[in-house]
């Protein structure tokens, strides 16, 4: 693969997570959020596959399965899963319009803001590299403060975790552009954790939805000073 | 020796795995005292082999003990014990299961499952595997959160859910950089051995980031403000041996991960950066719980807050660099007898009084000596008086600010520990001293015998409280594996 | 110490005269006929020869107070550099053990007023520990000031130096700090304008109230103590003004000198006060701050104002 | 091993030996058995402090885990004066306890923490460096806080009052810390020897003084740091308040002059200054207060902090006056420092003994409720008279014979050799005369008051008449007491001596004892020798005893009548003056300064508004060092810890804000 057509690669699938990190933060129905969150896992795998390509590694074919089986498919598949036709009733709501805590506008101005930060940190830091992939980690960072921004302003306790996981993509996505992943122990291994989070977040979502009717996180105010 | 790093990580997963087996009910009850015992047993075994051997034992590149990870281990057990131990109810309390809860298995499988974790996380030798370990107490304490399955303590869980892994995962984006900065050379590693010693060349632009979000996102967990928000709520939620557990040592082995990034970026970049944000958020720290310690309505909350308090104090430590590091140590193993005691205490506190409010439990001396007295004891240690040891910490640490010229840092923190000295000073007298509130026109209730019950094993606690007191003074081992530790930290092998 | 006890006796003969003395000048001057400068012995001679009567409940302090008071008066008298300026090396008038001397027999007295239980003895003693408390730093101010031209708080070896040098008398600091001394000196023997000596309006009394519930020998050691007081402090006074014909040696001539000129002296500033006396009004209790503060003021400029000019 | 560290051992030892004697479970045998222990330590410990005192060297030195530098503990001369005088205070209390204190004050806590508390303060002054210094000072510190709560389940007061004790003990704890930390850091150790050698007038040297006179200067109860004396005193159980009055507060007397005598010899002259306007203003602030108190305990822990204004007034004195090289006054200052404290010491554990007893015997600290004990507890009067003495400064007392010295050291020290040699001493010294004057006059009338009222005349009120006198052991502790008193007034030459030995020596010596071993500071031409003065006393007080005994031979009988009381049938003992009718002069002329809260409530009868039915006065005295500088920073704290919540107030997302914001913060910083 020749050193353009490697950069243009990444640049496609840079673009990619991009536009579905901000897809994330822009849909407001909960499902839509949350297929954006899959075509983001998506992108991610095509980004490792490119990156694998490129450093003729063996070793990140693994990866690539995790990362593909992992974000594009069981993760959504979690947020998504209805469990008993009762619940799955009255989780209608709540797969509904999400009701955000800014004005939309506002939170996609937000974003484009971050990844104005995003890039100005980064880019000091990647602008020496030799590695066109490296040059494109701005994107990755930026993926993290939206990601944040989706857990900020979204209210929803599947929302939210879809902002984790966005956040959480937006790491893999600077970990794969700057440095070819992590070592493989340490992929495992943080996925692992990743979906462990996601599954128990999910059962307190149940939870909050037989005791508190829905899952308003908003409505849990009771602790506090 | 391989034997010695796998036991504190396999032997409490494996007792993990067997209580949820239906018959052995009465491991069940036990498996976490045996797990922190085999990770006490295994730190000071760590500890005199360490100190005897000279070279630190390794286990494929991924474990190792050195003197500050044997340190840690054997404050991880130590303060696990008491926690475990002193957090066994009295067989006769135990009230019936609930219709439809999880099976009673699982608590202590998820503690065995914590110790394990965080024995990992102090042994690890390679950042990422700390932070994957680190990760892993969070999954297991979030369902101890939630034991007790009541509205609140699913708003503490679902918090503690969000705030820590979204706060964790900052810290792994700044080990990615770090690993980034390391592929640059010849050899990519995230073995902080490999990083802080081997001199390679690394980018200090992207060290300086990666370390900067890597100490941001253990913060997370060490409770440090601003990233601290899940904690009162978590600790106050939890059943009191897990608050105990994850007050007394959970919080610092966070701080023991930050430490170790520190050292990485020492290395590369210098201490001055990484001291002025620990500065920063030591100081945060110390605002953030004086201020609301001082008009705090709820027991397990005030404890909480005082962790904060005193993780401020310990990262203040770690800001000043070397001089302080034995001190931050004997704060870390002082500061975790004693809070966890407290926090099992608390929970007495609560199963007896059926409350947790301040204003409600009121003259606890003259009611329930048996709890009082204890806790007693362990306030005043808490508040830093001799001859415990956070005296001999917090005045190491503070005599040791002056003399880098953190004069006004040092001030500013002396000036924060006197308000949430008094905040806690005033809350707890409130709470223990005083006549007993005479029952209406019939004194005869009121003058009820005096309730002389711990209401739980007695043991733990007057030995955590006992070593507490009688640990500063012992040069001879005290001494020479806290100066090892801090060596081992600084790079000296 | 001879010399000590020719004094105290001179002194304890000339007090009851001198109060015999100002009664008499008072009472011409407000034209009256007056009962004779001899009338105050006759007064102790009666008072000794009769039987006390003390209140029930009170204890020992009633009957050892007003020796305590008449004692402190005579030990002052042997003190201070009245008849000679030569006193005992080893006792000498020392300021402050002066003015501690003086304390002991307020004091004596005020707990004299305590000890009767009834409401006008404690307003006594109340009053008079207050006027005594404002006194006290006019007192050793004004002798601070005094004491500086020599250096030495010894009363004696202040009144020897400005015996050598008269032009220290005239000095704005010594008018200052006698100005300061007398009025401490006034408030400190209980007269005009700070208590009125011969009043028995019970709302304005300071040192009689303290005295209501003394009788017989108590009462005579009580104003035999006031009494001496006044003349010891007269004496000191007139020393300080005009040394002269003080004994600065045991010389017996120059003793009896000393004697007939520390006689005259008192008895001198005795009739002055007495025609003060009357022109004078007593201030209210609460203006007595006022009052002490103006000489307060005086003596802290003398003292000031000597320190700065030597 | 020296002697002195054997001694020091055995304290260590008798220490532990009282504190497991105090687990004993019967009351009346522990009691008895770990006083005693208690008592013996102090004892041990007036040999650990006599020997430091006469130069011998040694101590007791032991590692700890951290710092790597081991503890020492080796007093010099000034520290074995100090232990000398915390083991006699400690002798006294510890006799006194197991004599008299039962219930709560005699519970196993209260007498584990005594052996702390008394240890605590023996080892103050030996400890020789800043580690060790801060150890033993808050041991000193949580015994006496412990031992406050004592009586906790008997008043509300008691736990406010250690609440205030402990913030104000750990702000004196963190001011001193700061100043070690300060000046550890510019001497490269922790070590006193090693602190001594920063230059004094280095800028952590200057910064060092301020906090540590801060530090000490709480802990002493200078104002405005004194608002826990008046509040813990009263609440502790009174051999504690004793000897918290006596022996702790003067550590941090100690601490001060560690400072100035010990570290810095040679401090610029505005130390001095700051310490005579401290302690200027506390002599008179304390004293007023205390003139106006009516409560016992409250009087005598004002009176407290007017003590230790003036000995740092005189310290401040010497400071001053040795960096304007007047060296005679400078010494006779130091000395009269020394003799301040020891006399207090004496005489305000007996005042506080005495108040306990008093306490004990009628139930009531409140002087308004007390009279004619001195008939029912002559002991006990008489040991409160002679002691009052003393805190009057009156003659024969110790408290005299030190005001004296401070007296001749401030009136010449304006002049050496008849010239002015400062402007600034000039004008300083007729000001302090003044204050100390104005002082002793105020101090005359408090104990006037005290025992006037609390011990004379007739009883106030039923608990007052049914007092009854103390035990055998609690006289005998009394009178120790007052016997010191007399002593060190009687016979002040040896003692002086003594005092000045502990000072580095100097040129000329500042004092020597003379005739009667009077005292001779010559260096200022002052001799006193109370001996000669007594016996001259004598002499003359047999012509009035002579006189009196021929006129109560002739009228040998006494009646006893009712009092005449202004000519009533019977004047009722609710007549008679009160503690507080007797301030009200003190309490007008001094409106502006104490500030009274005055209310007058009239009840007219029926539609008249000329009728009066009743009027209602009342009057009440508050520090207002307290209400004007303490209770509003203490409002806004508890205002801002009220409003403060709000940023912990359960929203998720607020929380997610904070993270937020701290990853954009630190992302943008380490970028830049």
């Amino acid at each position: 693969m020749t050193q353009t057509s490697y950069a243009e690669l990444i640049g496609v699938c840079a673009g990619a997570l991009l536009l579905t990190s901000v897809l994330t933060v822009w849909y407001r129905s909960q499902r839509a959020s949350v297929r954006a969150l899959g075509a983001q896992g998506v992108a991610l795998a095509a980004l490792v596959a490119v990156v694998a390509i490129d450093r003729a590694e063996a070793e990140l074919i693994p990866v690539i399965a995790l990362v593909l089986v992992l974000k594009g498919l069981v993760l959504p598949w979690v947020l998504t899963r209805r469990r008993t036709p009762a619940a799955g009733a009255r989780a209608g709501a709540d797969h509904g319009e999400e009701t955000m805590l800014l004005n939309p506008v506002a939170i996609l101005v937000a974003a484009a803001l971050l990844a104005v930060v995003a890039y100005a940190v980064t880019w000091p830091l990647v602008a020496d590299s030799l590695s066109p992939a490296a040059h494109a980690a701005p994107v990755g960072v930026a993926m993290v403060l939206i990601g944040f921004l989706v857990l900020l302003t979204r209210r929803r306790a599947i929302s939210q975790l879809v902002g984790f996981l966005a956040l959480d993509n937006g790491i893999a996505t600077v970990a794969f552009l700057i440095s070819g992943g992590v070592p493989l122990l340490l992929e495992f291994g943080a996925s692992l954790d990743i979906l462990l989070v996601t599954l128990i977040l999910v059962v307190f979502s149940r939870q909050m939805r037989t005791v508190f009717g829905d899952t308003d996180v908003d409505r849990m105010r009771e602790l506090h000073d | 020796m391989a034997f010695l790093l796998l036991l504190p990580i396999g032997l409490p997963l494996l007792l993990g795995g067997l209580v949820l087996a239906p018959p052995l009910r009465g491991l069940r009850r036990y498996s976490g005292v045996i797990s922190s015992g085999a990770i006490l047993v295994a730190g000071i075994a760590a500890i005199v082999l360490g100190s005897a051997g000279g070279s630190p034992l390794g286990l494929g590149g991924i474990l190792r003990a050195d003197a500050l990870s044997a340190y840690m281990l054997a404050v991880v057990g130590a303060v696990a014990l008491v926690a475990t131990w002193g957090g066994l109810r009295p067989k006769e309390a135990r009230e019936p299961q609930a219709a439809g809860a999880r099976p009673r298995g699982a608590y202590a499988a998820l503690v065995c499952v914590f110790l394990s974790a965080m024995s990992l996380a102090v042994l690890a030798d390679n950042l990422g595997v700390m932070w994957v370990a680190i990760e892993a107490t969070t999954i297991a304490t979030a369902f101890l959160v939630g034991h007790n399955r009541t509205r609140r303590s699913l708003e503490a869980a679902w918090k503690y859910l969000v705030l820590a892994p979204v706060g964790v995962a900052i810290a792994f984006l700044g080990i990615v950089l770090i690993y980034a900065a390391s592929t640059g050379t010849a050899t990519a590693t995230l073995s902080w051995a490999d990083l802080t010693a081997h001199r390679i060349h690394l980018d200090p632009g992207l060290v300086r980031v990666g370390s900067a979000l890597a100490v941001l996102g253990f913060a997370t967990k060490a409770g440090l403000a601003p990233m601290h928000s899940w904690l009162p709520d978590a600790h106050s939620q939890a059943p009191s041996p897990v608050s105990a557990l994850m007050s007394g040592v959970l919080l610092s082995v966070a701080l023991y991960s930050i430490l170790r990034v520190q050292a990485v970026a020492n290395a590369v970049i210098g201490p001055e950066f990484l001291s002025a944000l620990l500065i920063a958020g030591s100081l945060l720290s110390l605002a953030v719980a004086a201020a609301l310690l001082i008009r705090q309505r709820d027991v397990k909350r005030m404890l909480a807050y005082s962790s904060i308090e005193h993780m401020g104090v310990m990262a203040l430590g770690a800001a000043i660099g070397p001089s302080a590091i034995p001190a931050v140590l004997l704060y870390i193993l002082s500061h975790g007898l004693i809070k966890a005691s407290l926090f099992v205490l608390a929970g007495r506190i609560l199963a007896v009084e059926g409350t947790s409010a301040v204003a409600e439990v009121r003259a606890l001396l003259a009611r329930r000596p048996g709890i009082a007295v204890p806790w007693l004891i362990g306030i005043v240690g808490l508040l830093g008086f001799p001859p415990f040891g956070i005296f001999f910490a917090e005045l190491g640490i503070l005599m040791a600010g002056w003399s880098v010229g953190m004069g006004l840092g040092v001030a500013a923190a002396l000036a924060l520990l006197l308000v949430a000295f008094a905040a806690l000073v005033r809350l707890t007298v409130g709470m223990v001293f005083g006549a007993p509130p005479a029952a209406a026109g019939s004194p005869a209730v009121a003058a009820t015998v005096p309730d002389r019950s711990p209401h739980g094993p007695a043991v733990p606690l007057a030995l955590a409280l006992g070593a507490a007191a009688v640990i500063p003074f012992l040069a001879a081992p005290i001494g020479s594996v806290l100066a090892a530790a801090a060596a081992a930290l600084a790079g000296a092998r | 110490m001879l010399v000590a006890f020719v004094q105290v006796a001179l002194f304890t003969a000339l007090a009851p005269l001198l109060v015999g003395v100002t009664r008499q000048v008072r009472a011409r001057v407000e034209g009256r006929v007056g009962a004779g400068v001899l009338q105050p012995w006759r007064e102790l001679r009666k008072l000794l020869m009769k039987q006390p009567v003390r209140a029930r409940g009170s204890s020992w302090i009633l009957r050892a107070g007003p020796m305590v008071v008449a004692i402190s008066s005579l030990v002052l008298a042997a003190l201070l550099p009245l008849v000679t300026t030569v006193g005992g090396r080893l006792a000498p008038g020392d300021l402050f053990v002066v003015v501690s001397v003086l304390l002991i027999g307020a004091v004596a007295l005020a707990l004299v007023g305590l000890d009767g239980g009834t409401a006008f003895g404690g307003m006594g003693s109340s009053r008079h520990m207050t006027v005594l408390a404002l006194v006290e730093p006019t007192l050793l101010l004004a002798v601070y000031a005094l004491s500086i031209p020599t250096g030495s708080s010894n009363i004696a070896t202040i009144v020897d130096a400005r015996l050598a040098t008269p032009a220290i008398i005239v000095s704005p600091v010594g008018l200052l700090a006698m100005a300061a001394m007398i009025i401490a000196v006034m408030a400190e023997t209980g007269r005009l304008p700070v208590d009125n000596p011969t009043t028995h309006l019970e709302l304005t009394m300071i040192h009689e109230a303290m005295l209501l519930e003394s009788s017989a020998r108590d009462l005579a050691w009580l104003e035999f103590g006031s009494w001496l007081k006044l003349t010891v402090l007269l004496g000191l006074v007139g020393n300080l003004l005009a040394p002269w014909g003080v004994a600065t040696s045991n010389d017996p001539l120059a003793v009896v000198i000393g004697m007939a000129a520390a006689v005259g002296k008192v008895l001198v500033l005795g009739a002055i006060l007495a025609v003060a006396e009357v022109l004078l009004a007593k201030v209210r209790l609460f203006r007595v701050p006022e009052l002490l503060a103006g000489s307060f003021v005086l003596a802290f400029l003398a003292v000031a104002v000597s320190a700065m000019v030597s | 091993m020296t002697a002195v560290s054997w001694a020091m051992l055995l304290q260590f030892a008798f220490a532990g030996l009282a504190a497991a004697l105090a687990l004993l479970p019967a009351e009346r045998i522990r009691s008895v058995l770990s006083g005693a222990a208690s008592a013996v330590m102090s004892a041990v410990g007036v040999v650990t402090g006599v020997l430091a005192m006469n130069g011998v060297t040694g101590g007791l030195q032991f590692a700890v885990a951290v710092p790597a530098v081991p503890l020492t503990f080796a007093p010099d001369r000034l520290g074995g004066l100090f232990i000398v005088l915390a083991s006699v205070i400690g002798l006294l209390v510890a006799v006194y306890g197991a004599a008299s204190v039962r219930g709560a004050s005699a519970s196993r806590t209260a007498w584990f923490a005594l052996p702390l508390f008394l240890m605590g303060m023996q080892l103050v002054p030996a400890a020789a460096d800043a580690v060790s210094f801060l150890l033993v000072w808050e041991a000193m510190a949580l015994g006496s806080t412990v031992l406050l709560l004592a009586e906790h389940a008997g008043s509300s007061r008691v736990s406010s009052a250690a609440v205030w004790y402990a913030v104000m003990s750990q702000l004196s704890f963190l001011f001193i810390l700061a100043g070690f930390g300060v000046l550890s850091a510019a001497a490269g150790g922790t070590d006193f020897s090693a602190l001594s050698a920063v230059a004094p007038a280095s800028p952590p040297a200057l910064l060092a003084f301020v906090l540590l006179v801060l530090g000490f200067g709480s802990k002493a109860g200078l104002v405005p740091l004194h608002v826990w004396l008046p509040r813990a005193h009263p609440e502790a159980p009174s051999h504690v308040s004793a000897a918290m009055s006596a022996a702790m507060v003067k550590m941090g007397i100690y601490g001060i002059l560690l400072v100035v005598v010990r570290f810095f010899p040679g401090g610029p002259d505005w130390w001095g200054i700051v310490l005579l306007v401290l302690g200027g203003g506390s002599a008179v602030y304390g004293i007023l207060q205390a003139s106006v108190s009516s409560d016992l305990k409250v009087l005598l822990a004002y009176s407290t902090t007017e003590n230790v204004g003036l000995i740092v007034l005189a310290i401040g004195a010497s400071v001053l006056l040795t960096a304007h090289g007047i060296t005679a006054a400078a010494g006779a200052a130091m000395l009269a420092a020394l003799l301040l404290v020891v006399s207090h010491a004496v005489f305000k554990v007996t005042l506080f003994l005495a108040a306990g007893s008093v306490l004990h015997a009628t139930g009531e600290r409140n002087l308004d409720h007390l009279g004619g004990l001195g008939r029912r507890m002559p002991w006990t009067a008489a040991a409160f008279g002679i002691a009052a003495l003393g805190a009057a400064a009156l003659p024969i007392s110790s408290g005299f014979v030190s005001e004296w010295v401070l007296l001749q050291s401030l009136v010449h020290g304006t002049r050496v050799g008849g010239a002015a040699v400062s402007v600034i001493v000039s004008i300083a010294m007729p000001i302090v005369v003044a204050v100390v004057a104005l002082t002793a006059g105020l101090a005359v009338l408090t104990f006037v008051k005290a025992y006037g009222i609390g011990f004379l005349a007739r009883p106030r009120s039923a608990a007052a008449a049914g007092a009854h006198e103390s035990s055998r052991v609690v006289r005998a502790v009394l009178i120790a007491g007052a016997a010191g008193v007399v002593l060190l007034g009687l016979v002040p030459g040896p003692l002086a001596t003594a005092l000045v030995s502990v000072l580095p020596a100097s040129g000329t010596p500042i004092v020597e004892s003379a005739g009667l071993l009077g005292v001779n500071l010559p260096g200022l031409g002052a001799v006193l020798d109370p001996l000669v003065l007594v016996i001259l006393t004598a002499v003359l007080a047999s012509f009035v005893i002579i006189a009196t005994l021929r006129s109560a031979w002739r009228n040998p009988q006494r009646i006893d009548a009712f009092a005449w009381g202004g000519g009533g049938e019977r004047a009722q003992p609710r007549m008679q003056y009160t503690a507080t009718s007797f301030a009200e002069p003190v309490v007008r002329v001094f409106d502006d300064v104490l500030q009274p809260a005055r209310d007058v409530e009239v009840t007219h009868a029926g539609e008249s508004r000329y009728l009066v039915n009743r009027v209602r006065f009342s009057q009440s005295v508050t520090d207002i060092v307290e209400s004007r500088l303490y209770r509003p920073v203490l409002t806004v704290i508890d205002r801002f810890g009220v409003v403060v919540r709000r940023i912990q107030n359960g929203s998720i997302h607020l929380y997610l804000l904070y993270s937020f914001a701290a990853v954009i913060v630190v992302l943008v910083v380490a970028t830049l």
